[in-house]
């Protein structure tokens, strides 16, 4: 058996009220890939905080290589040789990809206090080179896609290599969630790769890849570590059950296909286009009906949804809702005209998070919860308990702030923003799942499911075609700004291959 | 409450008024007001970074000394603000209100008002100086309103263009540097100079800008003007010294310095200095020492009783003109050194209080 | 509540010094000096919750002073309920623009406070003094029970928006676009709108500061309140508003403006020698600041 | 399991051509209002003008230069006027003058940058170890050092009598003014110093994310004190500098500047939140400034109105200068 890298002992933290951490105790060998599970909320990102000395623990000991430390700040741990990263992508935007890589550690590319600019791209370019991404170093940060801006978050945690002579440590909080299969590869090829030099923590919710890459496995539920199993006599089923508590079963229940009734129309798009985005677009969405969006990047479905939002005015074509013709102005026009959105980013787009779960919820519809005058707190607390019970959020009460909840619960805020009022009439879900767990995400696309039940047009922008196929009626694939094809879910049963042939 | 302390306030003077008349005695009687230990004197002012106004505390300052009251001496600065102005006024008046004189060079005629009404309210004792104040008059029921030492700002106005149309010979065109133009200095220098103009049409108005009364943006106005004008500049009106000592730096950058005529106002030591090196043909001095100490002096005389009730003084000598001077090359030596005590102490005595005055004002 | 301490300390502490200090009736001067600021702080407030910055404020108060005293003998009532209005207008053109064009408040308000003074000189020249009529607002100047009545003016508006902040959808859509705009559109909020208001409104408290001032000095001057912009900004940070937005309260404010309505005098009063007054002013700030400011719930000082 | 690529509807990034243009608009204002006056005034195009704008835009650029340091990490220095005043005294009481019994000559200019230095470095230590926002924390050092300079001042303000400096202050080299030419190496320093030092490139990363800084374990703290540090020097110099042109230490020499040198930070394209803009962008935030109050002294507007008029421009040519960029998602605070 190799020596011990990182151990931590009974490490626990507190949050407000909640005990997001108790007495985990944790080991990781050198030469090490070791796998984190839980839900949401389980405890895994606060776990992976205090590795990397982000945050202090209230009780507990780490030790590196066999001394044990106090970090005061991330710096610390870095110096130590433990890279890490995070969740959320923490880049700035406003500058470089190489000085986001190198951010802190530029010191072999400053040369009497002068950046050497070539040197600090070439010094980028080996973290880049590891995952077998081309990004140029040089490139403004704001400017690349989100699942471009995960990989260089994740060469940033790589990039501790150069710098320390003892094995490095890597902490990997959800590497993959935001990534395409050709970077999900290229991800766990080199997390294969640092197996043979540095130790790995590896966090995912999917729980195949964990299986794939990872020695050992530790199960977090509520905050504890209930399990430590080895990878290679486990199964996706066993870690499951270890999660939750019981089996789960195969995916979304949604209604027999057959028993579908075909709404009327709420909004048709007719010959829609607008500059090199998107062009000739004619569709209609039913009232009752889950249109899925396929397509690649740059496909116009992005650009396709803003419009019906009212983000961007179409240049050309109609829309039409309920027969009749409309323009949108702007996001609170279409909000007027009960078209509404949740967002993809919901940390900085979908909910406020200093603000208390109930006053996430009534900000769109706050007109309805007032009195005369005042707004009316008692009911705007009601309903808020309501729709938690409903969308079973995990809080501590509806005042609780929602920065405080985990990111499945704050998805269903967010969600839970257009439910208080009426019935919306036209829902567009953008990326409603990412970055949750198995049981968070049934419950959206279940309560998507529920909704178009009762009527409410959806549009859907999925993470992947399980998703996709999962809960939509319909698919629409688009390609170079163009629908490209058509499926009837329960009709023509797509599978993803012919999707995928679509799109490209 | 108020009318009170205004009611037993006049009956005090008019005892104090009656037994000065029935007193042969030139001396303070026993009646005085106010015991010399309890007289506070306080000069209310901008600021003390310019030399204006550093002239004004050292007026104050020498006669305090002078009349053996230094300890009792306050200066309150304002930093330019109104309201700050009148809130300090109010403050130091918790106490000993009574034997308070107030020397105020006001920041903005706006603050004349509430000053003497807290004057009158308080029963402190007010001097005021400088500006217009329409519609409002210390004989106008204002008991303790001692008096208005106003500048007429129009003559000043006069005074300045004379020379520079002089020093210009009659002809050529002019740029102007105007003040902070919502006050009434700064209007009324003006005013002098269009009266001048008007008889001397030789003399064109090229361009007019204001500068604030201040030196750095005085500076790059006058550069731009010298692009635009060029040699059509044949003299610099500022309305006070600051801007004109400005404007003489965008002349010497552009070799000018000396050739063209720049006239100021306020007679600061600079601009002394500039006039008797030829470089400014004039500037107008009111004698910062002189009104520093001025309203300081006509209050100890009051509370001492030396000098009768000012509701008992003539219009005239409650508000009235400051006289002037005009420096000039001629003259300019004779200003360019820091006065004495002495030289005021005459000025100072309570039965020549109005030495200056040209007569009465507005 | 680490304002209010500071507030404390500070009236005890200069009052140690200078035992008159305490006195009802400095107390009541002190209310008084306040009382503009305050008004023009209930109105920065506003705008600083949202994430913004009104620099014209006091040149808008300086405008509706001038228009005040130029109609008062005419119109009356009607002069300063007019005023009123085009302060509030003109407050709330300067919102629309900084919303519709999309112009950083700073540049706007700016602009705005170049724009008001130059209209104000344009039109006054200088003091307007008012005489007749001077009745319909000199009962701000006058006090009831020691208590100045336009600090109980503006006691009383600040608490009127005090609940309006608390209890109405404005308050909340004025939190939400200071914690996160982008959320706030996305959620429907037309934020021009409350933009709009909130600029109107804290162009309506310029106008009751202004009507303040002519109450004050009985005349309208362009340059009357030009003065009390830096103070009354000072006010709202030292009561712990965050100038980055979304946090803060009126109450904050109200302690922030006695705090700095304090300092203001209190450094002359206690007989510090002029040359340090602007050095001990400067001291004083730092510190009081030091005490004050929400470090809790703000994160990241700016 | 197949995903797929992307990005969310709300981050689809702008367009090349968006790109450019938005980086441009300062300089489009800049252009139509020279353009502009040009044409109101046929003087206003000459070599001669030309100089008097560079010269009257020289110390507002060192001061820009320094206040987006600043502003970009997210801060404000509102201490601009206190500090100049200082700076100024302190100037003119060691070169030549006519008061003290000092002549440091030329070391003047880095005894002024230092006291600056000293006095940015305060505002930095109170922002970081206090924690006092910066806003407060400037207002109050600028006060401190406005009394300073009143202690230095005393009673008559000293008068420069170095002929040499004099004539640095007030002369040209090469037919431009020896000013405008020491603010344009202040401006490729601030250059230099944004692109090829720490300073300035973790100047945008304290500014744009400062969490992210922290957790990247950047000093964050160091480098804002000495980001403040750093306006500071510049401060004192152009403090310096407007001494040796006007001839004197004066307390009233930076009045006016502070609000002037955040305004053309700010139509720079620096926001005030901070995290992006360059010292090029202020650049041409000084010369459109400079070009607005030269051009209107030009037209000769009728002095009541002339600050309305100045402010109209200043607002349509920042919308003008904006109006491509607005979106109905942009946030502007």
């Amino acid at each position: 058996m190799t020596a011990v890298a990182l151990r931590a002992e009974g490490l626990s933290r507190r949050f407000g009220e909640t005990l997001a951490l108790r007495e985990v105790t944790l080991e990781v060998r050198q030469r090490e890939v070791v796998g984190v599970v839980g839900e949401n909320g389980a405890g895994k990102s606060t776990l992976l905080k205090l590795l990397a000395g982000a945050i202090a623990p209230d009780a507990g000991q780490i030790s590196v290589r066999g001394a044990a430390v106090r970090w005061r700040e991330i710096r610390d741990a870095a110096d130590a040789g433990i890279g890490v990263m995070f969740q959320e992508p923490s880049l700035v935007p406003g500058v470089s990809v190489a000085e986001n890589i190198l951010l802190g550690h530029e010191g072999p590319a400053v040369r009497f206090g002068i950046i050497r600019w070539r040197k600090l791209f070439a010094l980028a370019k080996v973290s880049l080179a590891k995952l077998g991404i081309k990004i140029s170093p040089a490139a403004v940060t704001h400017s690349l896609s989100f699942s471009e801006r995960q990989l260089v978050a994740f060469a940033r945690a790589l990039a501790v290599e150069a710098r320390t002579r003892e094995a490095p440590i890597i902490l990997l909080d959800e590497p993959t969630s935001a990534l395409d299969d050709r970077d999900i590869a290229a991800v766990l090829r080199a997390v294969e790769e640092l197996r043979m030099r540095a130790s790995v923590v590896f966090v995912s919710h999917r729980l195949e890849e964990v299986l794939r890459v990872c020695d050992r496995i530790y199960v977090m539920k509520d905050g504890q570590c209930v399990a430590e199993c080895d990878a290679r006599t486990s199964t996706v089923d066993a870690l499951q059950r270890l999660m939750v508590g019981h089996a789960m079963g195969t995916d979304v229940t949604r209604e027999v296909a057959a028993s579908h009734v075909e709404g009327t129309v709420c909004l048709e798009v007719r010959q829609l286009g607008r500059r090199d985005e998107y062009a000739d677009v004619t569709l209609a969405f039913r009232y009752g009906e889950v249109l899925g969006l396929a397509g690649a990047a740059g496909s116009g479905c992005e650009e396709l949804c803003r419009t019906l939002f009212g983000i961007d005015a179409p240049q050309s074509g109609t829309m039409l809702l309920d027969g009749q013709v409309v323009t949108l102005r702007d996001p609170s026009d279409a909000v007027g005209r009960a078209i509404v959105y949740v967002p993809a980013e919901r940390a900085s787009e979908g909910v406020i998070g200093e603000m208390s779960v109930a006053a996430n919820m009534t900000l769109a519809y706050l007109a309805q919860f007032c009195g005369r005058w005042a707004i009316d707190t008692r009911r705007e607390w009601d309903v808020a308990e309501l729709w938690i019970r409903q969308l079973r959020i995990a809080t501590p009460s509806a005042t609780a702030r929602v920065s405080d909840l985990s990111g499945g619960n704050q998805q269903k805020v967010a969600l839970a923003k257009w439910l208080v009022g009426e019935r919306p009439r036209m829902l567009i879900l953008d990326h409603p799942a990412r970055g949750l767990d198995v049981l968070a995400r049934r419950d959206i696309l279940a309560a998507v499911r529920e909704l178009a039940r009762d009527g409410v047009c959806i549009v859907i922008l999925a993470d992947t075609l399980d998703d996709l196929l999962a809960v939509s009626d319909t698919v629409i694939v688009m390609r170079d700004g163009r629908i490209s094809a058509r499926y009837s879910v329960a009709g023509d049963r797509p599978t993803q291959q012919l999707i995928l042939e679509g799109m490209v | 409450m108020r009318h009170e302390i205004v009611g037993t306030a006049a009956a005090a003077v008019r005892l104090a008024l009656a037994l000065a008349l029935t007193s042969a005695l030139p001396v303070a009687h026993a009646d005085a007001p106010c015991e010399k230990s309890q007289i506070r004197l306080v000069n209310s002012m901008r600021e003390i970074a310019q030399p204006y106004h550093v002239n004004l505390n050292k007026g104050g300052r020498m006669f305090a000394r002078w009349a053996g009251l230094e300890d009792q001496y306050v200066l309150q600065l304002n930093q330019g603000d109104s309201d700050k102005q009148v809130a300090l006024m109010r403050s130091i008046l918790a106490t000993n209100a009574k034997c308070t004189i107030f020397n105020v060079e006001p920041n903005a005629d706006v603050v004349m008002k509430p000053m003497v009404d807290t004057a009158k309210a308080t029963g402190a004792w007010i001097v005021t100086h400088w500006v217009y104040n329409r519609g409002l008059h210390p004989f106008d029921g204002y008991d303790r309103w001692i008096a208005h030492v106003a500048v007429n700002s129009q003559d000043v106005g006069v005074a300045v263009s004379d020379r520079l149309v002089a020093a210009m010979d009659g002809k050529g065109g002019i740029v102007v540097l105007h003040g902070r133009l919502d006050t009434d200095p700064a209007q009324k220098r003006f005013a002098g100079l269009k009266a001048v103009l008007a008889k001397h049409s030789g003399v064109t108005l090229l361009a007019q800008q204001p500068a604030n009364w201040d030196r750095t943006a005085a500076f790059p106005i006058m550069q731009a003007w010298l692009a635009k004008y060029g040699d059509r500049i044949r003299g610099v009106w500022a309305a006070n010294d600051d801007m004109a000592l400005g404007a003489l730096e965008a002349l010497r950058a552009a070799g000018l310095a000396g050739r063209v005529p720049v006239v100021g106002v306020d007679g600061i030591p600079e601009a002394i200095a500039a006039v008797a090196r030829g470089e400014m043909t004039a500037t107008v001095s009111s004698d910062a020492f002189y009104q520093g100490s001025i309203g300081l002096a006509m209050g100890v005389c009051v509370l001492t009783g030396q000098a009768p009730a000012p509701q008992t003084w003539s219009k005239q000598r409650r508000e009235f003109f400051l006289r002037v001077v005009v420096i000039t090359k001629d003259n300019a030596a004779q200003y360019a050194k820091e006065p004495e005590a002495d030289a005021y102490a005459p000025e100072w005595r309570c039965d020549n209080l109005w030495s200056r005055a040209t007569g009465p004002a507005f | 509540m680490a304002p209010f301490t500071v507030l404390i300390a500070l009236v005890l502490g200069i009052g140690a010094v200078v035992p008159s200090f305490l006195s009802a009736y400095s107390l009541g001067v002190l209310a008084d000096a306040a009382s503009v600021i305050l008004l023009l702080a209930i109105g920065q407030t506003l705008i600083v919750v949202m994430g913004g910055i009104d620099l014209s404020m006091a040149a808008l108060a300086s405008l509706t002073s001038v228009i005040v005293a130029l109609l008062l003998p005419e119109l009356g009532a009607g002069a300063v309920l007019g005023a009123l209005c085009v302060a509030a207008l003109i407050g709330a053109l300067q919102g629309l623009v900084h919303a519709r064009a999309q112009i950083p408040s700073f540049v706007v308000t700016l602009a705005g406070l170049g724009i008001c003074s130059g209209i104000a000189l344009a039109i006054a020249k200088t003091t307007v003094p008012v005489a007749e009529h001077y009745e319909v607002v000199g009962w701000l100047d006058a006090r009831s029970w020691g208590v100045p009545h336009a600090f109980a003016f503006g006691v009383t508006l600040l608490a009127l928006f005090q609940v309006a902040l608390g209890c109405l959808r404005f308050g909340r859509y004025l939190y939400a676009i200071g914690m996160a705009e982008r959320v706030a559109l996305l959620s429907g909020i037309r934020v021009w709108r409350v933009k709009t208001l909130a600029f109107g409104a804290s162009g309506l408290c310029s106008g009751l500061a202004g009507v303040c001032m002519v109450a004050r000095t009985s005349s309208g001057n362009p340059t009357i309140a030009d003065s009390l912009l830096l103070p009354s900004i000072a006010a709202v940070l030292v009561g712990g508003t965050a100038i980055t937005g979304g946090h803060g309260s009126l109450a904050r404010t109200l302690l922030g403006v006695c705090i700095v309505a304090v300092m203001r005098v209190a450094v002359a009063v206690a007989g510090i020698a002029p040359a340090y007054e602007p050095i001990a002013y400067g001291a004083l700030v730092i510190i009081a600041v030091a005490f004050t400011v929400d470090r809790s719930s703000i994160g990241i000082v700016k | 399991m197949e995903s797929r690529h992307r990005p969310g509807i709300l981050s689809v990034a702008p367009t090349a051509v968006r790109g450019a243009l938005r980086a441009s608009g300062p300089l489009l204002a800049l252009l139509a209002l020279t353009i502009g006056f040009a044409l109101a005034d046929s003087d206003f195009a000459t070599i001669a003008n030309l100089r008097v704008i560079l010269d009257s835009a020289a110390v507002p650029l060192v001061l820009a230069v320094g206040m987006t340091f600043v502003i970009r990490q997210g801060s404000i220095d509102l201490s601009v006027e206190g500090m100049m005043a200082a700076c100024s005294l302190l100037f003119a009481c060691v070169v030549a003058n006519d008061r003290m019994q000092v002549n440091l000559g030329w070391f003047g200019l880095p005894a002024a940058a230092a006291l600056g230095g000293v006095f940015g470095l305060a505002n930095g230590l109170v922002v970081t170890r206090l924690r006092v926002p910066s806003f407060m924390a400037t207002l109050g050092m600028g006060a401190i050092a406005l009394g300073a300079a009143m202690l230095m001042s005393g009673d008559q303000p000293p008068l420069i009598q170095d002929p040499v400096l004099r004539q640095w202050g007030l002369g040209q080299t090469f037919g431009l003014p020896n000013l405008a030419l020491a603010a344009a190496s202040c401006l490729v320093v601030g250059l230099f110093v944004e692109q090829y030092t720490r300073l300035g490139r973790y100047g945008y990363v304290i500014g744009g994310a400062e969490g992210v800084a922290r957790a990247s374990g950047l000093d964050v703290d160091f480098y804002k004190v000495l980001g403040f540090a750093f306006a500071g020097l510049l401060i004192g110099l152009a403090a310096a500098m407007e001494s040796a042109r006007l001839g004197l230490g004066h307390v009233g020499i930076g009045e006016g500047k502070m609000l002037g040198t955040i305004t053309a930070v700010v139509i720079g394209g620096t926001p005030l939140s901070g995290g992006s803009g360059s010292v090029r962008g202020s650049a041409v935030g000084v010369l459109t400034l400079a070009v607005l109050a030269n051009g209107m002294v030009f037209i000769g507007a009728t002095p009541d109105l002339e600050k309305a008029i100045q402010g109209a421009i200043v607002l349509v040519a920042v919308v003008v200068a904006n109006w491509h960029l607005r979106d109905r998602l942009r946030i502007v605070k």
